[in-house]
């Protein structure tokens, strides 16, 4: 049972990547729009941030730091900072996102507008930073983000015709309306949101905060090839139940209820309600993930004592950041801005963020001073190579083609 | 030739400082001070914001730089927001430690 | 002096022409003995570029993927090492003693 | 760089306040057509998910809004065309109709479920049925 718990933080980790509030959503618009024409996608995305966060943790298990400081010693302060802004601005929008996602799902469950969900949520979260430990936290969250696998059954229950879902997704290109701009536009926001950044920085930090020293490398890889690619399947089968009820009747997916609806007409009361807690929970731990890792790389780039592994007054910096950031969250919110919108905008900023965010981690991975026998294999290397590349192409990409398609219309 | 190679900007600089004697975090190498007049020439002290650490207090050098902290003042803003924020809101942890 | 101050200065060869610019200080531990018993850190050297750029990444040692290693490379240019002995600093400037067809690239002398 | 400042106005003018010619507005009018028969179709399968007990009558009502709400920013939008000839007149009107049939469809059964009305919700299920394939039909005609 120790065992099996040991891996809730990559799976948690894998839930603020895959299925967090703009996630979802994303997740079910692209199964409506284009079936599992871009499930490769989503594929190719599980195989990257496996494949980094792999690396990640090898370097928190054996030299024991995590990802922000290695990006301010390897690319040094003024390119350092850079990241920063980028990488906090994508983190807070999705922070921003997750609280009102939280809200939202407390709207659908309650039928009380979310607005005034809006502060209770974000107390919440504040309340769990400051009081829960770690090891609790994501034990929790991970494992009630798992309840999501309901959307799995339903896909199954709806009884679709599983030879055409593979006949789509073995095709990837537009039909329809759409075209090969909105096409791509899709596939790097999930590509995006698969390899998001902060979910290197709450991964490296989470190792930190658990202690994994060299003795930990099971754990540490535990955690990526458990929990990455179920946050993978979980997002796969969100498409797929779009792609079975909504693409034939042209249905176009921009509000949560309707993510959620799929659970309800395959499995009733129950599986709406199932999915439901599931969405609280996965919006709920993505919020903390994100809230934390604003304070991690704010943290970790001044060299400021972080963690929850010390109690609040000895990293009184650190969880003065999160408080500023969660106070800013209740007031964007309650401008009426919607919550899924406020993602869309995180791929400017995560445009930028990506690929000065991998490098570092892919220079200290081979680094034999750090690293020592435990660096990067050719193997390794090669595809950490092509995906750096692959990264470079998105994010030279996300900003023309959010233009061109005015976000994906 | 013997004693261990180290380059200042690759080893040094920007790297994490960390106390000693009970682990907590004390901020990041701005700068590397060197006396080039000397002989012969040394690092004769690590800048970290507005505070100077003589070389003499280097306790280890490793992915992180280990120093003693002693006589220095790191924890100044940490432990000014520590007293003027933090610690009015409850369970913030005890005193003690 | 600092460190931020030398990184990145022309480098200048005897006769007064562009050689590069300062990427790295290379330092010994076995300088002074400090009172915390341990050796001082001793200035034996200068890492050269040819090209500026503020940060080596670390490959300047020969680690990692190759065809990283080569861009970052390609981008430098030459990287060459300087011991301290031909070193003089003047106000702005580096000078080194030899012209820059003897100067010892850094590959030869990785690991010193 | 007058130049550029008068070619800006132009564009401007000619895109956006301009009146719209057929082409234009049988593009703008299927596109707004495929986004209403998508809330409508939504309503319909809230509405029947409700009708099998498969939904809780708090969760179905904010769902069903939130559809109205889109509808709403579809419809108002489309609204501030201008046909700029009778020709084009006509082709406006034809969308208009059939976007502001939805809009009615889609808020009757609002009211209905919000007064706990399921008889009205089951007539609704056909009438939402009628109104999104001539919405669906309408959007298939331009790209």
């Amino acid at each position: 049972m120790k065992k099996l718990l040991a891996v809730t933080l990559g799976i948690l980790t894998a839930i603020g990547g895959f299925v967090d509030i703009g996630d979802l959503v994303t997740n079910a618009l692209v199964g409506a729009r284009f079936g599992m024409r871009l499930g490769l996608v989503v594929l190719v995305g599980v195989i990257g941030i496996c494949l980094y966060a792999e690396m990640c943790g090898r370097v928190v298990a054996v030299a024991g730091r995590p990802v922000f400081d290695l990006i301010r010693e390897r690319l040094g302060r003024r390119t350092g900072l850079l990241t920063l802004i980028a990488s906090f601005l994508v983190t807070l929008l999705t922070l921003i996102a997750e609280i009102g996602g939280v809200a939202l799902a407390l709207e659908l469950a309650s039928g009380v507008q979310y607005l005034l969900w809006v502060p209770l949520a974000a107390f919440a979260v504040w309340l769990v930073i400051w009081r829960v430990k770690f090891s609790r936290l994501e034990t929790v969250f991970g494992l009630m983000g798992l309840l999501l696998i309901v959307f799995a059954v339903a896909l199954w229950k709806l009884g679709p015709d599983w030879g055409q879902l593979m006949h789509q997704a073995t095709n990837p290109r537009p039909i329809g309306h759409e075209t090969w701009a909105t096409y791509g536009y899709y596939a790097i926001a999930l590509f995006g949101a698969a390899m998001t950044p902060y979910e290197v920085f709450f991964f490296s930090s989470g190792g930190v905060e658990e202690k994994w020293g060299r003795e930990d490398l099971i754990t540490a890889r535990a955690n990526v090839f458990v929990g990455f690619p179920l946050g993978g399947l979980l997002s796969l089968a969100i498409m797929g139940c779009a792609a079975v009820l909504y693409l034939p009747v042209g249905i176009q997916v921009d509000t949560l209820a309707q993510v959620t609806l799929p659970a309800a007409v395959a499995l009733g009361k129950l599986g709406l309600a199932i999915v439901l807690i599931g969405v609280f929970a996965a919006t709920f731990g993505a919020a903390l993930e994100t809230a934390l890792s604003c304070g991690y790389t704010i943290g970790q780039y001044y060299g400021w004592q972080w963690g929850k592994f010390v109690r609040p007054r000895q990293a009184s910096r650190f969880h003065l950041v999160m408080i500023i950031c969660l106070a800013l969250s209740i007031l964007v919110l309650l401008t009426a801005v919607d919550p899924v919108k406020v993602t869309e905008y995180s791929v400017v900023f995560a445009a930028m963020a990506l690929p000065l965010t991998y490098l570092p981690i892919l220079i200290v991975a081979n680094d034999p001073d750090y690293m020592g026998e435990n660096r990067n294999g050719p193997v390794t290397n090669v595809l950490g190579l092509v995906y750096l590349g692959l990264l470079l192409v998105a994010s030279i990409a996300a900003i023309p083609l959010m233009i061109i398609t005015k976000g994906g219309q | 030739m013997s004693g261990r190679v180290l380059h200042a900007q690759l080893h040094l600089r920007d790297r994490q400082l960390i106390d000693q004697r009970n682990g907590r975090l004390l901020g990041k190498v701005d700068d590397v001070e060197l006396d080039l007049e000397a002989d012969p020439p040394v690092v004769t002290a690590l800048i970290t914001g507005e505070q100077r650490i003589p070389a003499r207090l280097i306790a280890e050098i490793d992915t992180a730089v280990k120093i003693s902290n002693e006589g220095l003042d790191l924890d100044h803003w940490d432990d000014w927001f520590e007293r003027h924020i933090i610690d009015k809101i409850p369970g913030a942890g005890d005193k003690a430690d | 002096m600092r460190l931020g101050e030398l990184l990145g200065r022309r480098v200048l060869d005897g006769a007064g022409d562009d050689i590069g610019w300062v990427a790295d200080v290379r330092l010994v531990q076995d300088g002074p003995v400090l009172p915390s018993m341990q050796a001082a850190f001793r200035v034996t050297g200068l890492i050269v570029i040819e090209h500026h750029a503020t940060h080596l990444f670390g490959y300047e040692r020969h680690v990692g993927p190759a065809l990283l290693r080569w861009l970052v490379h390609r981008r430098l240019g030459d990287v060459w090492y300087v011991p301290w002995e031909d070193v003089t600093v003047t106000a702005t400037t580096v000078e080194v003693v030899r012209g820059r067809a003897e100067l010892q690239p850094l590959e030869e002398n990785a690991r010193l | 760089m007058r130049a550029i400042a008068v070619l800006a106005c132009l564009l401007t003018v000619l895109s956006g306040c301009g009146a719209d010619s057929e082409q234009k507005m049988l593009t703008e009018g299927a596109r707004s057509a495929r986004e209403a028969a998508s809330e409508v179709n939504t309503v319909r399968l809230i509405s029947q998910q409700l009708l099998d007990h498969k939904l809780w009558v708090p969760s179905a009502t904010s769902m069903v809004k939130d559809s109205e709400q889109t509808l709403d920013k579809v419809v108002s939008s489309f609204a501030t065309r201008q046909p700029g000839s009778d020709t084009v007149r006509q082709t406006y009107d034809r969308y208009s109709d059939a976007l502001d049939a939805a809009s009615d469809a889609v808020v009757e059964t609002r009211i209905a479920l919000v007064n706990g009305n399921l008889a009205k919700v089951q007539q609704q299920v056909g009438e939402l049925q009628k109104v999104g394939e001539q919405l669906d039909e309408l959007g298939e005609s331009a790209k």
